[in-house]
């Protein structure tokens, strides 16, 4: 058994990570948890791109580093959708002083 | 690599646990002799009144939002600058990599000068101010309590 | 064959293990008492600026205080008061003590003594500069108390918008040197007959003014007067750490200090040359000495660079001291004010200049530039 | 260590202690990262994720005062559906994962530098989307800002509170 030498072990994780993340982001009655669930699933994601990327074969083709550079712009738009996201959240709170996101319902059609 | 990681790990370990270490060893030498006047919230002599979970000011969030923005350009331009010497040396591709990283650093300073004309970064809000009619102090600004 | 723990973590555990204990334990066993022992030299210094004496009794001329204070703080009461969240309020020293402590991993304070020669040192160092933060302001929440919460959010506002000058101006270096581990950067700023650009503080104008960008970014980021905000003691009583007494109050204080002594070092290692002396080159200096059939050349060799390292930190440090007892506190617009219509656009500005200057000159410090128009060589 | 801090994430009824514990699940997944021998990746998720975005999400729990209304068995229905639905989708992937035969992989591989390369590709096949990058981030600071931004002609509830 060597762990980090073993391509499941960062797969069960990220699998773990994402599920918990996306419980997360179903169950929490607030926006904020919510957030913090779709975290989780993109730093599930970008563990996955870089995990293949480590233990793949260079078969032919350059090696570009392409799942590190996809987890690195997974990691930017996080931040940007981190930035928009709370300012919203932080908005519709100042509206309402509630940040369920099954109190802002008025668009609704 | 793997070494010099774990080296790095020992030291945020080490740091991590100080603390408590430092805090249980010595819990069995000091004194302890809790009242309620000890354990009352400090408000320079005062008797707190409520809670001091207070809802902020924004200000504070769009500072935030700003460094963070920030934050990810000065991440990303990390690796791309350490190139930029080699490439100058060699001699191949140091106008690609010039041009790409400083139209990169130019959008974002676009953004910048946008909130600086805005006043965003402004702590106190000149505009804003003089829209709702406070007059500003000529000399010290107005200064909110922040 | 690998059994046990070995393969668990798939290397050679036992030797891997000893030598990060034994990193760990020569450098933070060294950092840690220099980050009380600043809290000693500054009082002295404090009473010099003020014409007092200052300390001086404990040992000789007051040398031993800082054992004292540590053995009085330790053996204090421990107050968490009633409405504090225990848990996040025990646990906020430890992260200001990671991104302080926890950073000095890459600080080469010579070019064998270096806790981790990580490919991405200095970014690194950035990295867990950040997480100070975090510290500030989970310790203020979790204190219950207006001055504190007041405190740390404006102490995490601080540190947060200066780490952007602060690493635009570490960029600028980057250019410079195109690497980012500590040992290449340091090595890049030799003398010049061995190779190098010298300083690179003196390797092109626009360095020169990034340095003293970054000296600026990193007093705020320590809370140093003139940008000590976070912990206005006549405003905000104590700030962020008003609740923090005893010994958790100097895990603070301790974190800020380290973070002085980080920011010294780093600043030592990217701008000052780190252990480069100009005229001669300290990697290839050969004693020729023994002791008891020893060959000591090594030894004398990482004690002059170790010598050279701290006295170029200790330099900046005590700047940061005599600033302190110097310069107003500013105010919190001004603070901002500070760090993005200044900094930043200066900070910027050099970049672009540094990086011309690498273009135009292909990457040769104006040392060079004279050394090689003089002819010399 | 990062599996017990993410369930605390999910399911810790205190919304700042669930991002408390979020700081632990990323710093795990630096330290993955670091295993990979994704060295730029993993300072750089403790430098973006650990040291902004984390102080952003803070911020932002303390301005919004809902600190406890994160409440899991507030409504049990609500809860249920979504757990078994997780529950199934976690034991089925892992159940595939496991059994899949990994034969394209490598079962040891080197820890080599990562960071020249990440920013040669940056510069060479990223090089179009380095600067949609650079775009999307002058997009987003100023849709977000234009959004926080406090508005003082209507609602005064929000200023000169702190």
């Amino acid at each position: 058994m060597n762990l980090i030498n073993n391509l499941e072990f960062y797969l069960v994780f990220s699998s773990i990570l994402f599920v918990l993340g996306l419980l997360a982001a179903l169950t929490r009655r607030n926006a904020i948890g919510i957030f913090m669930g779709v975290e989780l699933m993109l730093n599930a994601a970008g563990l996955n791109f870089v995990a293949f990327q480590s233990f793949r074969k260079n078969i032919g083709g350059g090696d570009w580093l392409h799942g590190h550079v996809f987890s690195l712009f997974i990691i930017i738009l996080a931040a940007i959708e981190a930035a928009v996201a709370l300012a919203i959240v932080l908005r519709i709170f100042a509206a309402k002083r509630n940040i369920d996101p099954y109190a802002a319902t008025e668009l609704r059609g | 690599m793997l070494q010099e990681f774990g080296n790095a790990l020992s030291f945020i370990v080490l740091a991590a646990i100080l603390p408590p270490a430092a805090l249980g060893i010595f819990k069995f030498f000091r004194p302890s002799y809790p009242h309620a006047g000890k354990l009352m919230t400090y408000e320079c002599g005062e008797i707190p009144k409520g809670s001091a979970y207070v809802m902020f000011n924004n200000r504070f969030y769009l500072v935030a939002i700003v460094f963070l923005v920030f934050d990810v350009e000065v991440a990303l331009l990390f690796p791309v600058m350490m190139l930029f010497r080699d490439a100058v040396i060699s001699g191949e591709g140091a106008t690609q990599v010039f041009l790409l990283s400083f139209s990169f650093l130019f959008v974002l300073l676009l953004g910048l000068i946008y909130e600086w004309k805005k006043g965003d970064i402004d702590w106190i809000r000149d505009a804003e101010d003089r829209r709702r009619g406070l007059a500003k102090d000529k000399k010290w600004g107005r200064t909110l309590a922040s | 064959m690998k059994t046990g723990f070995d393969g668990v973590f798939g290397v050679n555990s036992p030797l891997f293990i000893f030598s990060a204990l034994a990193a760990v334990i020569v450098i933070l066993g060294f950092a840690a008492p220099l980050g009380g022992f600043c809290t000693f030299i500054e009082r002295r210094l404090a009473a010099g600026f003020q014409e007092r004496i200052g300390p001086n009794r404990v040992g000789p001329a007051g040398l031993f205080q800082m054992f004292s204070d540590i053995l009085k703080l330790l053996l204090k009461e421990d107050t968490i008061t009633k409405n504090a969240d225990r848990v996040i309020f025990a646990l906020a020293p430890s992260l200001v003590l990671v991104g302080s402590l926890g950073a000095f991993a890459t600080i080469p304070f010579t070019n064998n003594v270096l806790g981790a020669d990580l490919d991405i040192g200095i970014f690194w160092a950035m990295a867990l500069g950040s997480v100070v933060s975090l510290g500030v302001l989970l310790g203020a929440w979790s204190s219950d108390n207006k001055w504190s919460l007041l405190g740390g959010m404006r102490g995490a506002a601080q540190i947060v918008s200066f780490e952007i000058p602060l690493g635009i101006a570490i960029l600028s270096a980057i250019t410079v040197t195109g690497t980012l581990s500590m040992h290449g950067i340091v090595k890049g700023q030799a003398w010049i007959t061995s190779g190098g650009g010298f300083w690179n503080i003196i390797h092109n104008p626009f360095l020169f003014i990034n340095f003293f960008v970054y000296f600026i970014a990193s007093l705020a980021e320590c809370n140093r007067v003139p940008f000590d905000l976070p912990e206005a003691e006549s405003e905000l009583v104590s700030g962020f750490n008003t609740e923090f007494s005893g010994f958790r109050y100097a895990l603070y204080m301790l974190g800020e200090f380290c973070d002085i002594i980080l920011f010294a070092g780093l600043g030592t290692a990217v701008f000052l040359g780190g252990w480069q002396l100009p005229f001669v080159n300290l990697a290839e200096l050969h004693v020729p000495l023994a002791i008891a059939g020893m060959n000591v050349s090594p030894l004398v060799q990482t004690g002059l660079m170790g010598g050279v390292f701290l006295a170029k930190m200790a330099s900046i440090i005590f700047v940061v001291m005599w600033l302190r007892w110097t310069l107003p506190r500013l105010r919190v617009d001004q603070l901002m004010a500070v760090c993005w219509k200044y900094l930043i656009p200066i900070s910027f500005f050099n970049l672009l200049g540094s990086a011309l200057w690498v273009w135009l000159f292909k990457g040769q410090s104006i040392l060079q530039l004279v050394w090689a128009w003089t002819g010399v060589n | 260590m990062g599996t017990l801090s993410a369930l605390l994430v999910a399911f810790h009824p205190n919304i700042l202690y669930a991002a408390v514990s979020l700081i632990f699940s990323l710093l795990s997944v630096a330290g993955m990262y670091a295993a990979l021998g994704a060295d730029f990746l993993a300072a750089a998720q403790l430098i973006i994720y650990v040291g902004a975005i984390v102080v952003v999400i803070l911020f932002a729990v303390m301005m919004s005062e809902d600190i406890y209304r994160g409440r899991l068995f507030d409504n049990f229905k609500r809860f249920l559906w979504p757990a078994i639905f997780s529950v199934v989708i976690l034991s089925g992937v892992v159940k595939l994962l496991l059994q899949t035969n990994w034969s394209g992989i490598k079962d040891n591989f080197d820890r080599l530098p990562t960071t020249k390369a990440m920013g040669l590709a940056l510069v060479g096949p990223y090089a179009i989307v380095f600067q949609y990058v650079a775009i999307v981030l002058l997009l987003g600071l100023i849709g977000a800002v234009v959004v926080a931004r406090p508005e003082f002609h209507h609602g005064d509830h929000e200023e000169d509170q702190a």
